[in-house]
This record gives structure tokens, C-alpha cells and sequence, in this order.
């Protein structure tokens, strides 16, 4: 009777509470709220995004366990969540990884990870100038190459 | 979700059990793991923006330090405010349809929805700041006041990322209004009839959990 | 052995340092595969056919593997997939890190050419000179969509980025012509999109860097006026195309296709154009140079009759630089077979 | 929808016949024969047949254009098209094969089919969810096709930006229709997922399901978490392409590699979405052939998690040569020979499983042959061309090329060839010829063969994919691809043929034609609506437990 049981499990788990926990939440997602604003304003040297990360994990944790309830659907539901949040953070480490251990002139140009210089940021041209022909704006970074190209047609 | 279709009433207390289900332990069950699966597909579809973000953000910090002090935070803070006080009232509306009492179920509801229509007119004015600005995405980014590489693709994350989320809370108001008729008609949520209503507050709580990360990262830093 | 192997496997001839750590590694790999395949397939067959069913419900007996045997599925490829990965990985490594001395060339891929750009001065549209026995490291960048460049010979390939500069190394070991594809899909002309390494022996390299710098001198007063030194096609389509971008011409003529004011220089020359009173006239060097000339003689229809007269304005030099220019754009780059590098194609 | 109506009560009409395969309950074919009772059924077997129809229609679509390649591929330069149309023509190829093929079909039809009568359950969790999953499908493959006629896209079904934001040709319908189609696949996933951990029959504990449902559970949570990435993805690019945004067009700081970090985060797992399903029917089909308990269950069952899992770790070794860092090409590359692992775990597992068998050498079995060779062949070159040096060589070639088509596309269509026949009783309580089974069976392996093997030497050699015209020195070899390609198409017309005589005229099958063990054959066949009316069977022993009762000494499983 596994597949009874496992439902049978998961309708135990929902015990009734009384309201308060829902205040208390609350008013733990407000303060936390204050503060992540409050560090914000003061712009940490270094730690800025750590913090207010820090403080969002705990903010999205406790949504997720009592207001949505995580801490009684247990079980499957759970892995469900653990794995999609594992996958978004995988998601997110190894591009940035790459960005970070690419060849430098691989990266976008006026990043700092880059060494060339944002055409569309030169003389303080607007980012629309750069619209202009699209892709063929990056036409102008044969710099290095001795300037032996003729300028980019899409500049005329 | 379908899911919350198997619920659809025919005697007072008690869903109707569709026809394929042991019981009604695994239909609630059934629903209950479909919304978090669900759940689980709409935070892999923000995720690509969030990607988006982070390695943006890390290629051009000062760029996006700078254009994040060009929003309005207290705008930011002010819906931040209302969008988790919103969770809360559906929060509650979960509770008091176990307790069967269908009216405040409307009414909590009610409160929610009121919230939602207010996010998204603080969200609007603060677009319309946006357009006047010249902040905008890509080609169209006009704001002679911050000139950096990587401003413009600050804005089009930003208004990528409010703009999915805007649709989200759309999309939960009119699930929230659908369950709001749903307990003033039928008004028979009870201890065994509730899971429509969870399924529909977790979706809302989801659009929460999302802006409670886009908030500190978009406005903050 | 190898040759037989290579012939087998269709390799291209092996012309640099990397192609051979890469083809070793094939052979190994290649081979495995191909054992194991057989192994598998042999195995199956004698278990078909001295298993076959006896009778119609006949029973079998339970037969579940033990740990050694799991253990033994999992350890054997694991030992080889990881060994190729080592020796792959220390190739690929050697292939990404160029050693210091290198001769840098500035490459760039556009909708559908190559161009070269040398540190001394040189340019070339499509053939790119490089000496033999001396590492020689690719700038790859493009002018519009992703390209890849791919030298099958040498066996490698990087991509060309907009705006950014990848880079590839290569040490070719015998003198030759080797041909460049694009492998990375780029639109309309991908698959024309072709060009040639000539690898020179290193003196005759000097000797071909030196005529490049003396047609450059010669270039300045005439380009032709000095016949014993014909300056290669390349370099003339590279002065034309500055001359071009001086006087103008690209205001009303794009290079990359899109139409314009006047009809695109991509493409243009050797194409059938329809002209107004309904004839149509080949685009060569003689119609080519007359519009300069006396625009208004043969006007493509669907354009108007605004082209200025370059008459006195322009050099006969320049006026068949530009010409060269204008071939150069050509979509159809391709050269099959052995060609003696730059071909040299006489003008009028 | 009319002319799904009219198609599928032609394809299932001429079975109405088939009542000896019943006895008081009226099959699923002919209990309800209007058009209504079908188009708007929630009975999964319906909308399994409805999917097979329409599937099987793309499948021939996407085929004409797979030959109109071949043809075009004869001569080194223009055969019977210009560059914009092959280009167009490559593309409606890759999009229709993968996103209206590949995907759906052996999870949406053979899934949906068995996988409830597998479990003993009475249908998938959400009937109506599944009803809607085919319309979803249906709405997105139209709007696609109608995008691809009209304008036409040719930018590959990889969608590179910055190519895909500014080619001329019309991308924003397609990508729209692909996001679409993007929400039935995530459907049908979160079904079946439901459907496993909820509506197994008493008995069926987690280490009893057939090896199908764990591939199936395995699929469909790759379809649930990876889908969502490319449906952004592609509402973003078809963004860029109307408005410009720049989000990952260099001209705008944005990184064109990002978009393949993103797009191949759903397009490698999406691999394992075409093949997985593949493995599990095989999984079936050589335990039922060679009447096996299958040699290793849970390693098969953990293998196929295992793929889902790390699958979703070594995307990048598709960008090797991309700009891609160092760095990141070691991490993937060797992740990606992990999952080499568990696929070769499966394969031996599988003739170990014939080892001490009693074979019955049916189509079925034959086309399991054929996946057998394809999988252990296209397996060891992906290991090959996932071998960071070697990839520099082959990416973008025809080695690639005929990689993916040996292991994505031969496996599956393998498997869905094999299931067609195996389940064909099951599902329409006929029988087909077994003769021209095999002929056709034969045709097919070796035509897929002749068809890429050359391609794999073509890679070699050095010949780019996406290609219009080509170099003379390749003609020779792309000769044969085209000759082996007219023989697979030969192959497919005969199976047509016969299996549509059988739909009509095939003999009445009986319940278990095949003796098999598997749960799906403890019922009816065809399946009667209602699912296991009357007592529900139990289920004392494994699937697939083929031991002579009286000496049934179950030792402990591994």
C-alpha cells in the first residue's frame, strides 16, 4: 500500500495551527525588510551584495516553509524545490565562471574584465548611437589591427 | 492548474473525488505535488533572467551600482511592503478556509487582490518616471545623467524582470478572483476542502518570493 | 600504418604541431570505440542465437549481477573515458595557451570574407600568408554575426566574436596551401564563406613581407607604373577600399548587402544587372570603372541618376584599386584544389 | 481542429472491429465513435492515439525535408534549390524533427498509453491537464509551421544570436510556437511525475515500477526544470529581433555566448528528454523477447536518474570552441564522460539481460539489434567529439552531425519503431506481419547506417555542417549519405504500408500476444475505457519475472 501510504502521510502532515504564526512571519518579513533597506542605503564596501542576498535567502526561506507550507509538505515536494534551486545556482556559477577564467578580449568590451574599450561609450555617445547598424558597431575595434580597415560602413 | 479543477464542489464539506483517484487523501496529494512542480517551472523561467543579471552584473559592477541608484526606492520599498503584507492575507485565507468560514476566505481574498491592483499602479508610475527618463532598454536608453557601458543592459534586465514579474501578479489576481467568486458562491471550504485555495495562495506567495529577490537586487545594489 | 588509418578515416593531411596530438588521440579513441562496438555486437549475436527460445512459455532462471560485476560495468569505461579526457584536456590546454614568441594576425570575419591583418603592414582579403615552423596566434574577431575559422589541415577552429578578439594558435610544419572554412552558420553565403593559408618557408616568407612593403612604396606614387612588382590582388582591393571610404562612396553603397542610395558593392561585380530601358549589362571592370566616370550612361534600374562624376577626381590607379576592391567583394571566394597563394588577376 | 478530427477517426475506424479482444466491456476504440467523443475525450488512450496521429504526420513532414537535404547535398553546388531555401530547409528539418517529433513522441504517445495501465491506475493524474497538453501542442506546432512558411527562418533550430536577432526572415512566430509547445512537453512531464508518485496500484512499490516509468520519471523531470529556460530564452531573442534590446548583442555589450550558455542549458538535457524514453522501451522489450527479469533493475532504474541528473551539468561542451574559458571546458568535459557512464551501465545490463534468456528474434527485437549497435556506436563518438581537443577538430562538422543523429535520432526512432510494433497489439488488438516486419526492420538499420557513416568520414575530413554547396572533394561521400537516406525512406513506406493493412485487416491479437510479463498485458487488449473495471489485479511479483513458479527462489535483488 505504498502510494496510499505516502499520500496518507502527506494528509497527517497537514495539522492545523492557529493564525499566528502568519502575524509573526509577517512582521519578521517587514523587519527584515527595514534592515535589508537600511544596509542598502549604507552601500558595505564588499559585503553590499552578500547581505542583502543573505537576508533575501532568509526572507524567500520563510515564505517558502510557512506561508507556503513547506515545513508540512514534506517528502517529494521538498526535493522538488532543492533541486530546482540547485540547478538555478549551477545556472548561474558556471557562466560566470567562464566570464571570469575567459581570454580577456573575449569578454564584453568595457567590462572590466576586458581591455577594450565600449564603442558606444567612447565620447560619451549615447547607447542609441550604437543601435546603428546593430552588431557592425563593433566594426571600430580593428583598433589593434594597425587601423589597416576602412571605418565601419554603418558609421556613415 | 487542472488540479484545482478536481476540486470543484458537489456536496457541501467535501470536494468531488474524480473518478480515477484511490481517494481523496492522493487527489489532494496528486494537486498538491503538480502545484509545486509547477511552482518549481516558473522559478527555472525567472531563474534565465536572474542569470542574465548575475553575469551582467559581475562584467559591468559600477554600471549596475549606479543605474540602481537612478529607481525610485522607496517606490521599491512601498511595494515591497504591500506585496508581503498581500502574502499575508492570502496566507490567512488558506487558515480560515480550513476553519470553513468562507466569508473571510472572500474578504482576505478581497485584501489581496486590493494590494496586487496597488503594486501595480506604484509599478506603473514608476515606468512612466522610467520613459520620461530616457532610462530604458538597449537602443532606447536616452539618460545623459549616467553614461557607463552596461547601463543599457541594466535597464532591459530590469524591465524584463519587473515585467515577467508584473505579468506573474496578473495572472495570480485573476486566479484570486476566480477563488474569491468561488467562496462567496459556494461558501463550503472546510477542513477537507481547502485545497484549491492553498494551491491558489502558493502561486501568490511564488510571485511574492520572486519580487523578495528582485527587490534587493535591482534597487539595492 | 597511419597513412592506411588515415585513409580509412578520411583525414586531411596533417600539416601542424597540434594536428598530430589531435589525430594520435583519434587513433585511440577510434579504435576503442570500434572494438568495443564489435565486442558488444559479437557478444549479442552469440547470446541470440545460443539462447533462442526452445518452447513457447519457456521458464529462465533469475539471474541478477552481483556487486563485481556492477562494479566492473562501471570501472572499465570509466578508467578509458577518463583517460581520454586527461590526454584530451592537456591537448586542448596546449592548443589554448599560446607560447610568448608568437607572429600575431589580426583576423576578421564578415558576411562572407576573411580578412587579414599582418602587424607590419600588410592586409589580405581571403589568403592569409603565415611563415612555416613558427607559432603563429589568430586575433579572431568579426565585423557582424558569429563565424568559426577552420583550418581542417591544422585541425583547429575557433569562433570569430562581434566585438570581442578570440584567439588560435597554430605552428604549420610544411610549406603549402591549406583552405579555410566558416563553421559556425552565418547566413545566406555560409557555406562560400572560404579562404586559403599559404605557408611559406621562413625566407621565402621575408622575401613575400618585403615585396608587400615595396608594392606599399610603389603603391604611393602608381600602383601600376611599376610593372615588374605586381602588387598582389589583395593589397589593391585594401587601398581601394580606403580610397573608397575617402571619396565617399560609402554613402550611397553599402559593403555588406544592404541596399542603399546606390546598389551594394557587395556581390556586385561579375552580377547580371537589370538596366532601365530593359537591357542588362555585366558588371566587369569596364562598367565598373565608365559609372565612376559618367555615371549616368548605364543607370541599374530602380535606382536614380544621383551618382556624382568621379572624372579627375580619381587616378587610373586608384580607379582600378577601387575596381579590385569591388571584386574583392565577390561572395564566390571559392578556390579548389593547389593555388600558387594570392592569385594575381591582371586588370583591363 | 477538424482535420485532427477527421485524421483520427480515420486512424482508428477500421479497428472498430476488434471486439474478440474484449469480453463485457466495450473497448476504448469503439466506446464512443463521434467525433466529439474523441476531440474532447480525457481518456489517455485516446489522447495518446490522437498524439501518434498527428506525431506520425509531422514525422513524414520533417522526413520529406530530411530527403529534399539529401537530394540537394548530391552536387558540390546548387541540385534543386537556392542557398535561402536550403537554409530555410535545414532549419524546418531540425524544428519539426526535435520540438513536433522527437520530443513528444514516445512520452506523449507510448507514455501516455501504457504508463497508467503499467501502474494499474485508471488514468494519469490529470486527465484533463492531458487533453489540454495535445491542444497546447497542436496551437504551438501550427503557429510554428505557419511562421515557417510564411518568411521562413534560417537561422538553424539553434537560433545563435547575434544571427537569429538580425536575419530578415520571420523569427518571432516560430520561437513563439516553440514557447508554446514548450508548455505541453512541461504538462505532459508534470503528469506522468504526478501520475508515478501517486497512482500506482497497491503493490507496485518504487523498486516494482517497469523500467518505462523510471525512464519516464526520469524524462519527464528533465522536462519540467530545463523547458522553462529555453521558453524565456526564446521569447527573448524574438524580443531582440522586433525590439533590439541588446541583451545578448555585442554591439550592446550584451554576450553572445551567455545565449549559448542558456540555450544549451535546456538543448543538451533535452538530448536525454528524445533518448531516455528510448531506453526504457528497450528496457521492456528485451526482457519480454528473451523472457528475463532484467540483469541489474535498479542499476538500469538509478542509470536513467543518474543521466536526467547529471545531464543537466555538462552543457558546455557544446561551446568548446565558442570563446568558451579553459576552465569551463575542463569542468564539462569532464562531467560529460560521467554520463557516458551510466549509458554504458544500461547497455551492458541489457545483453545481460539476453544472457541465459529464452530469444524470440521478433521486430521488436530486431529494431532493439539496431538500437543496440546505435547507441553503443553514437555513445562512444559523443565521448569522442566531447573530448575538449578532439571536439576542436570536429565541432560543427558532419562528425557532429552524424553523432546526434546516430544517438538521438536512430536510438529513438529505433525505439519508437520497436514499441510501434510491440504495443501495436496492445493498442489496436491486432496483429502485424511479421515477415515484412523484419524486412522492413533491416531495411531501416542498414539505410540509417549508409545514410551516416559516411557522414561520420565527412566530419573527418573536414566538411562544415549547414553547408549549401561544398567543395568537390566531399561529393563522393555525400553521394552515399543520399543513396542510404532513398533506402531508409524505402524502409518507412513499407512499414506504412503494412501496419495500415494490419489497422484494417490484421488478425485479432488476443490479450498477451507475446506472453509477456510486463504490467500493461494483465488487461485487455485493446484496453477497455475504464481501466481495470472489475477486480484490480495484484501484482506479487516484479515486472518481468519469468521463473517457472514451482522453482521460484527470488534471491535478494542488488
Amino acid at each position: 500500500m505504498s502510494v496510499a501510504n505516502e499520500s496518507h502521510q502527506e494528509a497527517q502532515n497537514m495539522e492545523h495551527h492557529g493564525s499566528g504564526r502568519y502575524w509573526l512571519v509577517w512582521a519578521a518579513l517587514l523587519v527584515l525588510t527595514l534592515v535589508t533597506v537600511i544596509t542598502g542605503r549604507m552601500h558595505i564596501p564588499n559585503f553590499a551584495l552578500a547581505v542583502a542576498l543573505l537576508i533575501a535567502t532568509v526572507k524567500g526561506t520563510l515564505v517558502l516553509l510557512f506561508f507556503m507550507h513547506l515545513i508540512d509538505h514534506k517528502g517529494a515536494n521538498r526535493l522538488v524545490m532543492a533541486v530546482s534551486v540547485l540547478f538555478v545556482l549551477m545556472m548561474l556559477a558556471m557562466p560566470m565562471a567562464d566570464f571570469a577564467t575567459r581570454f580577456r578580449p573575449a569578454n564584453p568590451a568595457g567590462s572590466h574584465l576586458s581591455d577594450l574599450p565600449d564603442l558606444n561609450f567612447l565620447e560619451g555617445k549615447t547607447g542609441a548611437h550604437g543601435s546603428t547598424g546593430g552588431a557592425h558597431g563593433a566594426g571600430g575595434h580593428e583598433a589593434p589591427s594597425g587601423g589597416h580597415e576602412a571605418p565601419s560602413p554603418s558609421g556613415h | 492548474m487542472s488540479s484545482s479543477a478536481h476540486t470543484a464542489v458537489a456536496t457541501p464539506g467535501v470536494p468531488r473525488l474524480a473518478q480515477h483517484f484511490a481517494s481523496l487523501e492522493v487527489q489532494n496529494h496528486a494537486a498538491r505535488l503538480g502545484m509545486w512542480l509547477f511552482l518549481s517551472t516558473e522559478i527555472l523561467l525567472f531563474a534565465g533572467l536572474f542569470v542574465c543579471y548575475g553575469c551582467y552584473r559581475y562584467l559591468f559592477p559600477e554600471a549596475f551600482a549606479a543605474a540602481s541608484r537612478h529607481l525610485d526606492l522607496t517606490m521599491g520599498t512601498v511595494n515591497t511592503v504591500v506585496l508581503i503584507t498581500s502574502s499575508l492575507t492570502a496566507a490567512l485565507a488558506v487558515h480560515y478556509a480550513k476553519e470553513g468560514k468562507s466569508n473571510l476566505v472572500a474578504l482576505m481574498f478581497g485584501l489581496t487582490i486590493a494590494m496586487a491592483c496597488a503594486f501595480l499602479v506604484i509599478k506603473g508610475f514608476e515606468y512612466s518616471h522610467k520613459f520620461e527618463e530616457g532610462a530604458l532598454p538597449g537602443p532606447y536608453y536616452r539618460m545623459q545623467a549616467v553614461q557607463l557601458p552596461g547601463v543599457p543592459l541594466y535597464f532591459t534586465i530590469y524591465f524584463l524582470a519587473t515585467g515577467l514579474h508584473a505579468f506573474h501578479v496578473i495572472i495570480g489576481m485573476s486566479v484570486l478572483v476566480w477563488l474569491m467568486i468561488k467562496a462567496i458562491r459556494e461558501r463550503n471550504f472546510g477542513p477537507n476542502n481547502y485545497t484549491a485555495v492553498e494551491l491558489g495562495s502558493m502561486y501568490w506567495h511564488l510571485v511574492d518570493l520572486v519580487w523578495i529577490f528582485l527587490f534587493p537586487l535591482l534597487y539595492l545594489i | 600504418m597511419s597513412n592506411l588509418a588515415d585513409k580509412i578515416l578520411f583525414l586531411p593531411e596533417r600539416a601542424s604541431t597540434f594536428a598530430e596530438k589531435v589525430d594520435n588521440l583519434h587513433y585511440f579513441v577510434v579504435g576503442v570505440t570500434m572494438v568495443s562496438s564489435i565486442a558488444v555486437g559479437l557478444a549479442a549475436l552469440f547470446m541470440f542465437f545460443r539462447y533462442r527460445r526452445r518452447t513457447p512459455n519457456q521458464a529462465t532462471e533469475y539471474v541478477v549481477p552481483n556487486l563485481p560485476t556492477e562494479f566492473l560495468f562501471v570501472s572499465v569505461p570509466l578508467v578509458f573515458f577518463l583517460l581520454w579526457f586527461a590526454i584530451g584536456f592537456r591537448d586542448f590546454v596546449f592548443y589554448t595557451t599560446p607560447p610568448k614568441d608568437t607572429y600575431d594576425v589580426y583576423v576578421m570575419g564578415k558576411q562572407w570574407m576573411w580578412k587579414f591583418a599582418y602587424p607590419e603592414g600588410p592586409n589580405g582579403v581571403n589568403v592569409l600568408t603565415v611563415p612555416a615552423n613558427r607559432p603563429v596566434r589568430l586575433l579572431i574577431t568579426s565585423r557582424d554575426v558569429l563565424h568559426s575559422f577552420y583550418v581542417p589541415a591544422f585541425r583547429i577552429k575557433m569562433d570569430a566574436l562581434p566585438g570581442r578578439y578570440t584567439q588560435a594558435w597554430f605552428e604549420a610544419t610544411k610549406p603549402g596551401t591549406y583552405q579555410v572554412l566558416c563553421t559556425e552558420y552565418c547566413g545566406l553565403s555560409h557555406s562560400k564563406m572560404l579562404a586559403e593559408v599559404v605557408v611559406l618557408s621562413p625566407e621565402d616568407f621575408e622575401e613575400w613581407l618585403k615585396d608587400q612593403k615595396r608594392g606599399r612604396l610603389a603603391g604611393r606614387q602608381d600602383a601600376l607604373a611599376d610593372t615588374s612588382l605586381v602588387p598582389p590582388v589583395a593589397r589593391m582591393a585594401e587601398q581601394g577600399q580606403k580610397l573608397a571610404g575617402s571619396q565617399g562612396c560609402f554613402k550611397c553603397h553599402t559593403m555588406d548587402g544592404a541596399q542603399h542610395i546606390g546598389p551594394t558593392f557587395l556581390g556586385m561585380y561579375d552580377r547580371m544587372e537589370k538596366l532601365e530601358d530593359g537591357k542588362t549589362i555585366r558588371v566587369d571592370e569596364a562598367y565598373i570603372t565608365q559609372s565612376m566616370m559618367d555615371p549616368g550612361a548605364h543607370i541599374v534600374s530602380g535606382y536614380k541618376n544621383v551618382m556624382p562624376t568621379f572624372q579627375g577626381k580619381l587616378q587610373g590607379a586608384e580607379t582600378a584599386a577601387i575596381v579590385e576592391f569591388i571584386k574583392s567583394l565577390r561572395t564566390a571566394n571559392v578556390r579548389e584544389g593547389a593555388s600558387q597563394g594570392p592569385a594575381y588577376e591582371p586588370i583591363q | 481542429m477538424n482535420p485532427s478530427s477527421s485524421t483520427t477517426a480515420e486512424g482508428v475506424l477500421p479497428a472498430h472491429d476488434a471486439h474478440d479482444a474484449h469480453h463485457d466491456h466495450p473497448s476504448y476504440l469503439v466506446d464512443g465513435t463521434t467525433i466529439k467523443s474523441w476531440l474532447l475525450t480525457v481518456d489517455h488512450k485516446r489522447i495518446a492515439l490522437m498524439y501518434l496521429v498527428w506525431i506520425l504526420l509531422f514525422f513524414l513532414v520533417g522526413g520529406i525535408f530530411a530527403m529534399a537535404i539529401r537530394i540537394e547535398m548530391l552536387t558540390p553546388g546548387p541540385t534543386i534549390m537556392d542557398a535561402m531555401t536550403y537554409n530555410r530547409t535545414f532549419t524546418l528539418h531540425g524544428m519539426i524533427m526535435i520540438f513536433l517529433f522527437m520530443i513528444p513522441a514516445i512520452p506523449a504517445v507510448f507514455g501516455n498509453f501504457v504508463l497508467p495501465l503499467m501502474l494499474g491506475a485508471k488514468d494519469v493524474a490529470f486527465p484533463r491537464l492531458n487533453l489540454a497538453s495535445l491542444y497546447i501542442y497542436l496551437a504551438g506546432a501550427f503557429l510554428a509551421l505557419w511562421g515557417m512558411l510564411n518568411g521562413g527562418l534560417d537561422t538553424g533550430w539553434t537560433f545563435y544570436t547575434p544571427y537569429s536577432t538580425h536575419t530578415t526572415t520571420t523569427v518571432a512566430p516560430v520561437l513563439f510556437g516553440a514557447f508554446i509547445i514548450g508548455f505541453s512537453s512541461i504538462a505532459t512531464g508534470l503528469n506522468f511525475i504526478v501520475t508515478i508518485h501517486t497512482m500506482r496500484a497497491p503493490g507496485i512499490t518504487w523498486f516494482k515500477i517497469p523500467l518505462f516509468g523510471w525512464a519516464l520519471y526520469a524524462t519527464s523531470c528533465i522536462q519540467v526544470l530545463a523547458t522553462p529556460v529555453i521558453g524565456l530564452l526564446l521569447v527573448i531573442v524574438s524580443g531582440e529581433q522586433l525590439f533590439h534590446f541588446g541583451l545578448f548583442d555585442p554591439a550592446r555589450g550584451g554576450d553572445p555566448v551567455l545565449f549559448q550558455h542558456l540555450f544549451w542549458f535546456y538543448s543538451h538535457p533535452a538530448v536525454y528528454i528524445m533518448v531516455l524514453p528510448a531506453f526504457g522501451v528497450m528496457s521492456e522489450i528485451v526482457a519480454t523477447y528473451s523472457r528475463k527479469n532484467i540483469f541489474g533493475y535498479r542499476a538500469v532504474a538509478y542509470s536513467s536518474l543518474g543521466i536526467a541528473f547529471v545531464g543537466f551539468f555538462v552543457w558546455g561542451h557544446h561551446m568548446f570552441v565558442s570563446g568558451q574559458s579553459t576552465f569551463d571546458a575542463g569542468i564539462f568535459g569532464v562531467l560529460t564522460m560521467l554520463v557516458g557512464i551510466f549509458t554504458a551501465i544500461k547497455v551492458f545490463n541489457w545483453v545481460g539481460t539476453v544472457y541465459k534468456g529464452a530469444v524470440e528474434f521478433r521486430t521488436p527485437f530486431a529494431y532493439f539489434c539496431g538500437f543496440l549497435f546505435f547507441t553503443v556506436f553514437g555513445g562512444m563518438t559523443g565521448i569522442a567529439v566531447a573530448t575538449t581537443s578532439l571536439d576542436v577538430h570536429w565541432h560543427d562538422t558532419y562528425f557532429v552531425v552524424a553523432h546526434f543523429h546516430f544517438i538521438m535520432v536512430g536510438a529513438t526512432i529505433m525505439a519508437f519503431l520497436a514499441a510501434l510494433h510491440y504495443w501495436f497489439p496492445k493498442m489496436f488488438g491486432k496483429t502485424y506481419h511479421e515477415g515484412w516486419g523484419l524486412v522492413s526492420a533491416a531495411l531501416i538499420i542498414l539505410g540509417f547506417n549508409a545514410t551516416f557513416i559516411p557522414q561520420f568520414l565527412l566530419g573527418n575530413y573536414g566538411m562544415p555542417r549547414r553547408y549549401f554547396e561544398y567543395p568537390e572533394r566531399f561529393q563522393a561521400l555525400n553521394v552515399a549519405s543520399t543513396a542510404g537516406s532513398s533506402l531508409l525512406a524505402f524502409g518507412f513506406i513499407i512499414i506504412a504500408i503494412y501496419l495500415t493493412y494490419s489497422l484494417a485487416y490484421g488478425r485479432a491479437s488476443g490479450q498477451n500476444p507475446w506472453r509477456s510479463k510486463g504490467y500493461e498485458w494483465l488487461m485487455a487488449s485493446p484496453p477497455p475505457t475504464h481501466n481495470f473495471v472489475g477486480p484490480q489485479p495484484t501484482y506479487p511479483e516484479e515486472p518481468h519475472f519469468y521463473v517457472d513458479p514451482k522453482k521460484a527462489e527470488v534471491p535478494d535483488v542488488v
